[in-house]
């Protein structure tokens, strides 16, 4: 850990944080107004689809005395609201495994986080195909540019985080494995991971249960 | 080293400054005519007399602020100044001075607040039950301004009356624009989507106009949006809405009949309108009283027929980026040198 | 070295293994309730706010145990907190200046709504 | 690298390569100097055009569409590629000395974002070659719509802006944690320099400001590229929405402008007063209570827009707040000259300046707070000489305090101090002849961002007088760039601590070593030096232990390429997005597994 002594003084951080994990917190506060911003462009404009009356709709509504149905697949989503959460779990137990040196145990949680990762990702791919084919894309109406820029930059968030951990389960499958870093390097992986779940645990209600 | 040339000529310098200072600071000051076309200091309407309460008050504390900070800046550099046998006071700071200057902006602060929301407040009253009521819309780069009870529409020029209260629907149909009459009235945005809202009431009847402009950057002629306010006594705007809602006038000589024509077989008439013929193009101005208009071109032109045929040619050369196409043949359009001289005739008439 | 130390220290002060499957259930039971509570149209009057705190009792379990939150230093969470805080307030801050001031329902209702615009929606 | 390992200065090559290579904060530090203030040099001839052409009334030197890219260029160059990275240049040169660290938290992300930055910098600047945006720096739609903008000018400034935010986030993240976790044993937080608290303070904004602008960019490039309708209110979008976007970044942008130069003279006052700083605490938490503020304030930049009256009531009764710790910053800068023994050298006068210059801008900045006010002064010239007398008259004389003051310890050498001060008069009287007539001509009605004027609206003289006073800026700018060629021809003969600054940089010698310290110092005092000094206390002598530095790496300039060619995909051909991607994949990749020791 000679690195240690060029990077930080001799005595080790002022905080007692380590450099790498206050970075990734301090970002992932920036995260925050990132979809907040996104989920505020989302809410500026939510009842506007409907006042307009051009389909399809979030929800199932009363236009004028006629009903429209809502586009919106509630228990498709709910099962991949349930794979991401899981993911969150398997995540956990990786990095329980970096960190009390079972190997085995954090390369298989970090298998089944990346599946999970990409399971999720599917559903997200389904969903958006199923959607143009009703006829919502971008361009359709605001919920249509709203929901899929918010879903869209958080499955990006979600592909980048399965890229970050696949490169974490090819490296610690090298002689030296992760080193003896590993528990560090997993636990920020890890706090990007979550984070990005709990994204979805706001914008799961917010987007397909609120009316 | 020269340094004893530099003080001398420092010495000498110093010696004749204030009185320099004080020269050019006079001449100066002689330049700042504040009686401006359009000044925001000279108050011509309601709304700009309501606004000018918290702005007088705030013109006052910053004179006050701006002196103090100055003079202390510049006895502190002079009576502190580094010489022979001065040595700096060692100290830290002082938690009751902390106190003293951070309650003196809190004061000053609700000072400015008190007559600013009750501006805000008389800003937000009703409309007046006898008010003129007027849609100014925005376009790149004129305005139009449709009275709402008369059904006359004109464009950048404003008639209104004296002593009455005008109430604007602020729309645009294409980018942001502002709408601004510096004497009569603060501005306010044309946002296309919103329908912004202004009232004043113009304090006095005045021969020569108030000038307005837009005041929010809208793209290549932004400059050149610019419009006039007329205020009439209300004799005077009676007679002038009973003509401004009459039809467009007859062509009164050959030249104009046959301007008349040409402008109605031309691509004139899918922009414009003149009421009670077949031109009524909703695109650019409503040309029914364009040859009463003192201006054209959204204020930048005098209105002559010599500068109606400047403009119909290529309205771009003098308005850059103009919407309107060039009609001059040597500029792509339609139609010759004299075609346009009988319809910049025929126009003129349109009085 | 230094900070490895910190490590095992803040993995001791983490959940056991099998915390960590109790919270995921936790965590699974109550998107159930959510979604349960989404289709029972009694509650839809008290819908948003029930969602509201079933969503912040999720977002700080996760937060706080799986993102370890809850154990590490307190200069950490003032961060993350802080920044949650800024965020929240001005996507209120932005919904309130729409809603109140510009948003398609109100302009409609107050009669200015844009030409294509029809007219103020119903309740939904 | 075992071989490095012993050799204090190992990496202290020369040549085109160590300067690409590079991962030293003081190197990084004076690549950000450069190029920012050949931006600056470069946004100043675009002023002196847009002077030019207002000169005389009816002026005809610049057409209208040039003129309106050439305002729009003259405020992204200025703030986002010459004042932002001129207060980047310092803090990179100056945060690790003055905390008493060896480089920052993370030495690669600080070359990536100089990188990235350099990358943004070309796209938004080589605009020019096709077509410059034309609707403002604030680009408000629908001008800024595909409809109105048909051109490629904006998509420019999308990814133009994107490009420099991503690099000022990285840079903002890296700070924060340095100043936070690299202290030298003894710095506490409550006695850092006010310069580093600025800094911090920045980091912090920076961090949180960033992502709304990123979003209304986003959003702005799907409208005019992929067919969405956020800002088109003929689908029910809303361009409003995207001057709240703008703004809530914008605002805390202007402070990320102006605090550094806050910091800088609060360095400056105390060395050159020969005295502490006046109520240090104070200071710092009027600096935070102004980025605390900041947030609140946004809307006061769209008073006009037709907001109701309750929020155009908050948002006025924050932003006169600000007023509150910005005056408290101005009195505390005046009792630090109080009582003291004042050296108007260049650096002291630029100093003394700032605060005259920038009271003149805040002073008028509490004016247009005041929302009736404002529907006259916004969108005219007293805006104008408003903003300017706080970024020219406060964060650019701030700069040039800090440049002359910081000199010798970047460079060994002491500029000239006669042409230095020749300098310092033209700038004051310059700015003044420049700005000042702006109040005026906002207030007898000149609207911004025209291009034009007729005769008789009465305002042809003071124009004149200002383009003038534009020369005379120039003349001064002109002045520095001779003072500074000359200088750097000299022998470097500045010693450790030239000015008997009480801060940690100059504990070390002039230009610093690689290593920034052999020992790294121990804090005792918020004044470290000046209680050393009092207290006869030695430095610690070098035990010889061996430094290990983080070598030189190509992988951030080569990450920053990808990135660079990745995000003018959008307005090119997807060819190089894909080009791009693969480039920063390889440059992640390689990073990842780069020894780093």
């Amino acid at each position: 850990m000679a690195q240690a002594v060029a990077h930080a003084p001799a005595h080790g951080t002022n905080t007692g944080i380590e450099n790498r994990k206050l970075l990734m917190w301090l970002f992932l506060g920036s995260e925050c107004l990132f979809f907040g911003s996104l989920i505020a462009t989302y809410m500026v404009f939510k009842f506007d689809v409907i006042a307009r009356g051009v389909g399809p709709f979030p929800h199932d509504v009363m236009i004028n005395g006629v009903l429209h149905h809502g586009i919106l697949d509630i228990p498709t989503t709910s099962a991949s609201t349930f794979v991401l959460l899981m993911s969150s779990l398997t995540m956990v137990f990786a990095v329980y495994g970096a960190q009390h040196a079972r190997p085995t145990l954090m390369k298989l949680s970090l298998l089944a986080t990346i599946v999970l990762g990409l399971v999720f990702l599917g559903f997200q791919v389904y969903e958006f195909v199923t959607f143009v084919h009703e006829g919502l894309t971008l361009s359709t109406n605001l919920f249509g540019a709203t929901f899929f820029l918010l879903t869209g930059f958080h499955g990006t968030h979600v592909g980048v985080g399965v890229l970050y951990l696949i490169s974490m389960l090819a490296a610690s499958m090298r002689r030296n494995g992760l080193g003896a870093d590993a528990g560090a390097h997993v636990e920020i992986a890890g706090l990007y991971w979550h984070f990005v779940d709990i994204v979805w645990i706001v914008i799961f209600p917010l987007l397909y249960l609120m009316p | 080293m020269d340094d004893t040339r530099w003080a001398r000529a420092r010495a000498q310098t110093q010696r004749f400054l204030p009185v320099m200072a004080l020269a050019v600071v006079a001449v100066l000051a002689a330049a700042c005519e504040t009686n401006l076309p359009q000044s925001t200091t000279v108050i011509e309407g309601s709304h700009n007399a309501t606004l000018w309460v918290p702005y007088r008050m705030v013109f006052i504390l910053a004179a006050i602020v701006f002196v103090a900070v100055m003079a202390l800046t510049v006895i502190f550099s002079i009576t502190y100044r580094e010489r022979p046998g001065r040595t700096a006071r060692q100290f830290h700071g002082n938690t009751r001075l902390e106190i003293v200057w951070t309650l003196i902006p809190i004061i000053i602060v609700t000072l400015i607040s008190v007559p600013t929301v009750n501006a805000i407040v008389a800003e937000a009253q009703p409309i007046a039950a006898n008010a003129l009521r007027v849609d100014a819309i925005g376009h790149q780069w004129w305005f139009e301004f449709v009275y709402l009870d008369e059904k006359v529409t004109t464009a950048n020029e404003l008639h209104i009356p004296e002593g009455r209260e005008v109430a604007f629907n602020l729309k645009s149909v294409d980018v942001i624009h502002s709408f601004w009459v510096p004497q009569l009235a603060g501005k306010t945005d044309m946002v296309p989507g919103h329908v912004n809202d202004i009232k004043f009431t113009a304090l006095r009847a005045r021969p020569e106009p108030y000038l307005g402009q837009c005041a929010e950057f809208c793209g290549t002629s932004h400059a050149n949006m610019r419009f006039r306010v007329f205020v009439h006594t209300e004799a005077d705007f009676a007679a002038w809405l009973k003509s401004a809602a009459a039809n467009g006038a007859n062509p009164a000589s050959a030249l104009e009949k046959q301007g008349q024509e040409i402008f109605m077989r031309s691509a004139c008439i899918g922009c414009h309108t003149v009421q009670g013929s077949a031109a009524a193009g909703k695109v650019g101005p409503d040309l029914t009283h364009v040859g009463s208009r003192t201006t054209i071109g959204s204020g930048i032109l005098v209105n002559t027929p010599e500068t109606l045929e400047k403009w119909i040619a290529n309205s771009a050369d003098v308005k850059p980026g103009s919407k309107m196409p060039p009609m001059a043949k040597s500029d792509g359009g339609a139609l010759s040198k004299e075609e346009i001289t009988a319809v910049a005739a025929y126009l003129s008439g349109l009085k | 070295m230094a900070h490895q130390t910190q490590h095992a220290a803040v993995a001791q002060h983490g959940l056991t293994p099998r915390q960590y499957i109790m919270l995921g259930v936790a965590l699974t039971v109550i998107t159930v309730i959510e979604l349960a509570a989404s289709y029972i149209p009694a509650l839809t009057p008290v819908l948003v706010p029930i969602l509201l705190a079933l969503t912040a009792i999720k977002f700080a379990a996760v937060v706080g145990y799986f993102m370890h939150l809850r154990f590490e230093d307190g200069l950490l969470a003032k961060v993350f907190t802080s920044s949650l805080i800024l965020a929240i307030l001005i996507l209120v801050a932005l919904a309130a200046l729409f809603w109140g001031d510009y948003a398609p329902g109100v302009r409609a209702a107050r009669g200015d709504a844009p030409a294509s615009a029809p007219a103020a929606p119903k309740a939904h | 690298m075992a071989t490095a390992a012993g050799t204090l200065a190992h990496h202290a090559e020369s040549g085109v390569w160590s300067w690409l290579t590079t991962v030293d904060h003081k190197r990084i530090g004076v690549l950000y100097g450069i190029t920012a203030f050949s931006f600056f040099i470069w946004g100043g001839v675009q002023a002196l055009l847009i002077r030019t052409q207002l000169a005389v009334p009816n002026g005809e030197v610049i057409p209208a569409t040039l003129y309106n890219q050439l305002f729009t260029m003259h405020a992204l160059t200025m703030i986002f590629l010459a004042v932002m990275p001129l207060g980047a240049s310092f803090s990179n040169f100056l945060t690790p000395l003055m905390i008493g660290a060896r480089d920052v938290a993370f030495p690669r992300l600080n070359a990536l974002s100089f990188w990235v930055f350099a990358g943004g910098a070309v796209i938004l600047t080589s605009s020019f070659f096709f077509e410059a945006p034309g609707a403002g720096w604030f680009n408000y739609v629908p001008l800024a719509g595909r409809t109105y903008s048909p051109g490629q000018g904006i998509d420019f400034y999308v990814i133009g802006l994107t490009v420099l935010g991503l690099s000022s986030l990285m840079a903002a993240l890296n700070f924060a944690v340095t100043i936070m976790n690299m202290r030298a044993p003894g710095m506490t937080m409550m006695r850092l320099p006010v310069f580093i608290w600025m800094v911090l303070i920045i980091s912090f904004l920076l961090i949180l400001a960033l992502p709304p602008l990123t979003v209304a960019l986003i959003e702005l490039l799907f409208d005019r590229n992929y067919g969405t309708n956020f800002f088109n209110p003929a689908e029910g979008g809303d361009p409003i929405l995207w001057q709240h976007l703008f703004w809530i970044f914008g605002h805390p942008e202007v402070y990320v402008l102006i605090l550094p130069a806050m910091g800088i003279v609060s360095e400056v006052l105390p060395v050159f007063s020969r005295k502490p700083l006046f109520g240090y605490s104070a200071i710092v938490f009027a600096g935070m209570a102004i980025a605390f503020l900041g947030w609140a304030v946004w809307s006061h930049h769209m008073f006009t827009t037709g907001m109701g009256a309750v929020p155009r009531t908050i948002f006025a009764a924050n932003t006169m707040l600000i007023a509150v710790p910005t005056g408290v910053k101005i009195f505390n800068w005046l009792g630090t000259m109080y009582g003291g023994s004042l050296r108007f050298n260049t650096a002291m006068s630029f100093s003394v300046a700032f605060i005259a210059l920038f009271t003149i801008g805040g002073i008028s900045g509490v004016m247009h707070a005041s929302p009736p006010v404002d529907t006259q002064q916004q969108d005219t010239y007293f805006i104008i000489a408003h903003l300017h007398y706080v970024l020219v008259g406060g964060a650019v004389t701030g700069i040039f305090s800090g440049i002359f003051y910081w000199f010798p310890k970047m460079t060994g050498r002491l500029l000239d101090e006669r042409l230095g001060m020749t300098q310092f008069w033209l700038w004051f009287i310059g700015v003044n002849m420049t700005f000042f007539p702006m109040h005026y001509l906002g207030l007898v009605g000149m609207p911004r961002r025209i291009y034009t004027y007729d005769n008789d609206l009465g305002w042809g003289f003071w124009n004149m007088f200002e383009t003038v006073g534009a020369f005379v800026i120039a003349a001064s700018v002109l002045l520095f760039v001779i003072n500074f060629f000359r200088t750097m021809q000299q022998e470097p003969t500045a010693s450790d601590n030239p000015w008997d600054a009480p801060t940690l940089e100059w504990a070390t010698s002039s230009p610093p070593p690689e290593h920034d310290f052999d020992v790294i110092p121990v804090v005792r005092a918020r004044d470290p030096l000046w209680y050393n000094r009092d207290h006869n206390i030695q430095a610690e002598q070098p035990t010889g232990e061996h430094i290990h530095l983080p070598p030189p790496s190509y992988y951030p300039l080569l990450l920053a390429v990808g990135v660079s060619v990745l995000a003018v995909g959008p307005i090119s051909h997807i060819a190089f997005t894909a080009l791009g991607a693969v480039i920063a994949v390889y440059g992640i990749w390689g990073w990842a597994l780069e020894p780093t020791e």
